[in-house]
């Protein structure tokens, strides 16, 4: 029964994908819902199945590693996995509006989208390293045409740069691959784990493999790519990049480290990637703080929160595994309201020059909840779930007298707190009295549609997620690395 | 006598070599773009022949020697569609011949 | 012996193919450059063929026919390119 | 010398070429021609770390550069077409440029 | 030192040079060039590695078909986009260079310390190759052991696909210079290549499970074909994907996603293929699927047209 639900994960928005190609537009629309909806109870079969105490594990055609392919959902991959049904369901609430599928866009977009998520439950199960790549290859293309899909020329550019830097490093991850299989002879990501000595060989592929990872996942100074991409792609695209597309590179990062590079197991090249997450923190927080437009506002607060993930790499408790874990499901649930929000304000404002806010509150009350909600769950305020993820790295830290951790991760707060109040203090400032008369041209549009309620529903789940924490948290204890205890 | 077929073979395959290395020659040391293309399809075309030839015998097999033969053709096919392509690519092109400018 | 002549043949053909690389360096013209290309296409088919005889290996004289059906493509796509700009 | 080791070699250096012209080169398309020869570098260095079977080459290498070259092919076309609506819209072949702020 | 070795090393260099110029170089058109060159030389050491699938695919795809792109994209941009000569600090050039020099030696020493494992996966098909009923252990990996990267492989040329279809916009498909076929050599050249290129290719699938050959290598052959038709003017580029064309767009992926479901429903894992025939099935969709594929993508086009039509 369980293994059988891993397929559903992947195959129905698969199907999907190509009813919508060859069906009539009208179509679109049921074919779309049904292949996402479908997922949703075979997640819950899975999740009985990993609560109930078992790895649900499938080999592919029969065939189990190193012949060939396994599936394999741990508490790990499927709080991942989840986090994709979330922002998947309601980003695609909001997609029905903002890209109705009779349109020329929305032709273009449902046929990607769902082959995207298809991709990314597909990367959540795998556990071979070639397999990934072949996934990974498929987000990146994915994400990329999703990028350009409105045609700007800064969309186009922005698109260009992530496909060039995504394949480099692509490359990278399968110079890396090539070499494991050689020394290992066995694809699997346990079994490299288990045959893999130490040495030059198991260094270098590891040090090429993480580098790859890194630029993909965009951790400071390989970021470059990520606020153009993320700032310029259209609204429900942005809110699945950064909710999703960047984190599958570091789900891969976390397992390749703690279930198979006991090679790289060092103190040294930890503390690398936990300082380069604190570089993230600092100056994506301040690179947010000095934009002038909202997205890419949003989009250097991406650079920031995506830091907090590589702490866990010098940190490496269980207190932190789960506070990180934690953190990426809270963080894409807001980040997703936030992008949708914003991009409903650029929608409605015509432009999302931060000046432009000024008493949005009164016009879009909606989305600006929906934004001021999402920044409080960004800040780490209580009671929300990226309180709770922060709170808990904090202790992880503090166990571990790590002081420089512990003041980088407070920092990153109130830096995440000067940017989102920023925007919020403008929102709900007083308009001067000229300036609320509305400019010609500007459409009264998202005031209380389907894209307003996704982005406010995404935000109160950020909220929710703080409150209702203890269920999330007993799913990541079943995905913990070896070695580590709950 | 298998040695004497073994040598027979050799000696064409060794013979479209030099057929070939006359092809590049010309490629390198012609003056224009359209005696240098002259000189190259017709060489190489001949030296595909012999090479072609010379493994039939050797590889003995009524089989291999089809498939050679249906290599050589569809080669022949191809070259001189590619000549001529590129020859009038040359001329619509204005390149110059290099024998009319000595002439004068 | 065999073996060897075929070996030997296999090196003269490649230092054809690598003479012919100065003819795209040196062009001048679009065309000139094909023209190597042409030359590298021919030589690439024989060079299969006597590996094919040489390594023993049967499947190499297929490659050589799909190669050689499939070479004109890249002259076709070529022809047309702008190549008065190409004088270097 | 045997010739895996040759093949390694040569696979490395040509990496380490299409490394440095992705990072150096200006032109969009060379670029992509870096890329390109980059994967060809990883797919040489795949087969042969792999070693051999009494019956040839690994078969799952060879599998695995089969898979990764149609891949590449695809990216590269799908690149190429981007390119090519890029430079339409912009006349620019490279992204040196200041990147354009516009909404 | 054998004279193999001398061939080896001869690939080798070349393979080395060719790189290095193509990714200096001055000219971007000689370069596209030098580049189609450097595949072929990747194609024969392929050959010299023994792997003719691999040296097939190559000579067809990795430097025949990327090269015509890279060639129709040139033409396209046009020559007035010729890449300046940039005025380069050459300090930055140089420690790039010193970099990626230390990034070969690194790379280079650890693929040379590899010692191949006695139980590697490859042994693992070689046993379990009789138990698929096919005769080549590549197509065996391709199709039956790891047919899960195969799929997603296709799902990957349709993103690029219908990611070429998203930049293309609202423009009309791109023109693609065609070949003047009042020379009578391109219309005769069509009546004798395109039957052999359809023989070969069915050859070539028909084959593919025992000997080289199969899907890729057969539906490159299709898709040169394809190529050569749209260059001549046979087959003209439209702006609208008609049902068939999206039909044969996804079949490919389509077929495997229906054994590999289907699978599940008849009590074996997913992506196990049940039967030679849903070998036949799969390879047959997915040469189709990507012949056209890659012709439409060469094309910029949505869909085809026959001529007159």
């Amino acid at each position: 029964m369980a293994p059988d639900a891993l397929a559903v994960l992947v195959f129905a928005p698969l199907v999907a994908a190509l009813a919508v190609i060859v069906a009539p537009p009208r179509a679109t629309t049921a074919l779309a819902l049904a292949g996402i909806a479908l997922t949703a109870p075979a997640l819950w079969v899975v999740t009985a199945a990993v609560l109930g105490g078992e790895v649900v594990e499938v080999a592919l055609a029969g065939a189990a590693p190193p012949l060939g392919i396994a599936w394999r959902a741990d508490g790990f991959s499927l709080t991942m996995a989840w986090l994709t049904f979330v922002v998947v369901a309601f980003v695609s609430l909001h997609a029905l509006a903002s890209f109705p599928s009779t349109s020329d866009a929305g032709r273009r977009f449902w046929p990607m989208w769902l082959i995207l998520v298809a991709s990314v439950y597909a990367l959540f199960l795998s556990a071979d390293l070639f397999n990934l790549y072949v996934t990974l290859e498929l987000v990146t293309l994915t994400a990329v045409a999703m990028i350009a899909i409105g045609g700007a020329p800064a969309a186009m550019r922005a698109a260009m740069r992530y496909l060039l830097l995504g394949l480099m490093a692509s490359l990278f991850y399968l110079l890396a691959t090539a070499l494991l299989y050689g020394q290992t002879g066995t694809l699997d990501l346990y079994q490299v784990g288990e045959r893999l000595g130490e040495g030059a060989l198991a260094t270098t592929a590891l040090a090429l493999m993480i580098t790859g990872l890194l630029v993909k996942s965009a951790i400071v100074p390989l970021h470059v790519w990520l606020p153009a991409a993320h700032g310029k792609a259209p609204g429900p695209v942005s809110a699945v990049l950064s909710a999703l597309v960047v984190k599958v590179t570091l789900y891969i990062l976390i397992r390749l480290w703690f279930w198979a590079g006991g090679a790289l197991d060092d103190g040294l090249a930890a503390f690398v990637l936990g300082l380069l997450g604190a570089v993230a923190i600092v100056y994506g927080s301040i690179a947010a703080i000095v934009q002038t437009r909202l997205k890419m506002l949003v989009a250097y607060s991406t650079v920031a929160q995506l830091g907090y993930v590589m702490l866990l790499f010098p940190l490496a408790s269980t207190a932190a595994f789960r506070a990180v874990t934690f953190h990426v499901l809270a963080h894409g649930v807001a980040k997703a309201a936030m992008f949708l929000a914003a991009a409903n304000l650029l929608a409605a404002l015509g432009s999302d020059r931060l000046q432009r806010l000024v008493g949005a509150d009164q016009r879009y009350p909606v989305n600006v909840l929906a934004f001021a909600l999402a920044g409080v769950s960004i800040m780490g305020l209580p009671p929300s779930g990226g309180f709770v993820a922060k709170w808990m790295l904090l202790e992880a830290a503090w166990q571990s007298q790590g002081w420089g951790w512990v003041a980088v991760i407070s920092a990153g707060s109130l830096l995440a707190a000067v940017y989102v109040f920023r925007v919020v203090a403008l929102a709900y400032a007083q308009p001067r009295p000229a300036s609320s008369v509305r400019r010609p041209g500007t459409t009264p549009r998202g005031r209380f549609g389907a894209t307003s309620v996704a982005a406010l529903a995404l935000a109160v789940l950020a909220i929710v997620l703080g409150i209702a924490s203890a269920p999330v948290l007993s799913l990541i204890d079943l995905g913990l690395p070896p070695g580590m205890a709950p | 006598m298998n040695g004497a077929i073994e040598t027979v073979g050799l000696v064409l395959v060794i013979a479209g070599c030099v057929f070939y290395a006359a092809g590049t020659i010309g490629l390198l040391r012609f003056p224009d773009v359209y005696s240098r293309l002259h000189a190259l399809t017709k060489a190489d075309n001949q030296g595909l022949l012999l090479v072609c030839l010379g493994l039939a015998v050797l590889a003995g097999s009524v089989q291999v020697a089809f498939l050679l033969i249906v290599v050589w053709s569809v080669g022949l096919v191809a070259a001189a569609v590619s000549a001529h392509l590129i020859a009038r690519h040359a001329r619509h092109a204005g390149e110059p011949h290099a024998s009319r400018e000595t002439e004068r | 012996m065999t073996a060897t002549v075929l070996g030997l043949a296999v090196v003269f053909l490649l230092l054809n193919l690598l003479a012919g690389l100065w003819r795209i360096g040196a062009g001048p013209t679009a065309a000139d450059r094909m023209l190597a290309v042409l030359l590298f296409g021919s030589t690439t088919v024989a060079l299969l063929l006597i590996m094919a005889q040489w390594l023993g290996d049967a499947s190499l004289r297929t490659v050589a026919l799909l190669f050689v059906v499939l070479a004109t493509i890249v002259t076709l796509a070529f022809v047309g390119t702008p190549s008065d700009q190409e004088r270097s | 010398m045997s010739t895996e080791v040759v093949y390694v070699l040569a696979a490395s250096a040509v990496f380490g070429a299409g490394v440095y012209g992705l990072i150096v080169a200006n032109h969009l398309m060379r670029k992509l021609l870096a890329l390109n020869v980059m994967s060809s570098a990883v797919f040489v260095t795949m087969l042969t770390v792999a070693g051999t079977t009494p019956e040839g080459p690994d078969p799952v290498a060879q599998a695995l550069v089969l898979t990764g070259i149609v891949i590449a092919v695809a990216a590269t076309a799908f690149a190429l077409a981007l390119l090519v609506r890029l430079v339409q819209e912009t006349g620019l072949v490279s992204l040196r440029a200041k990147d354009d702020d516009g909404a | 030192m054998t004279v193999g070795v001398v061939v080896d090393m001869m690939l080798g260099l070349a393979l080395v040079a060719l790189s290095l110029r193509v990714v200096t170089g001055g000219s971007l058109f000689r370069d596209i060039v030098l580049f189609i060159l450097f595949g072929l030389l990747v194609a024969l050491s392929w050959a010299r590695l023994g792997a003719p699938d691999l040296a097939l695919a190559e000579a067809a795809i990795g430097a025949g078909l990327t090269g015509a792109l890279m060639l129709m994209a040139y033409r396209s941009i046009g020559a007035d986009t010729e890449e300046r000569p940039v005025r380069r600090r050459p300090g930055v050039a140089l420690v790039v260079a010193v970099l990626t020099g230390s990034l070969v030696a690194v790379i280079g020493l650890a693929a040379l310390g590899i010692e191949r494992v006695p139980d590697a996966a490859g042994d693992a098909v070689l046993e379990a190759l009789p138990g698929t009923g096919l005769g080549n252990a590549v197509t065996g990996v391709l199709l039956v052991f790891r047919g899960l990267d195969t799929m997603l492989e296709m799902a990957v040329l349709l993103v690029a696909l219908l990611g070429a279809w998203t930049v293309l916009g609202d423009a009309r498909p791109g023109r693609v210079h065609r070949v003047d076929r009042r020379t009578p050599l391109v219309g005769s050249l069509l009546t004798v290549v395109a039957p052999i290129t359809l023989l070969v290719a069915v050859h070539l699938l028909l084959a593919g499970t025992d000997a080289p050959g199969g899907a890729f290598q057969a539906c490159a052959v299709l898709t040169g074909c394809g190529v050569l038709m749209v260059l001549t003017g046979t087959l003209r580029p439209t702006a609208v994907a008609g049902f068939a064309t999206r039909l044969l767009v996804v079949a490919g992926l389509a077929a495997f996603v229906l054994v590999g479901a289907g699978a599940g429903f008849v009590g074996h894992a997913p992506m196990t293929l049940t039967g030679t025939w849903a070998v036949y099935l799969i390879e047959t969709a997915m040469m189709l699927s990507i012949a056209l594929t890659m012709t439409l993508l060469f094309a910029r086009a949505r869909g085809l047209r026959g001529e007159g039509s």
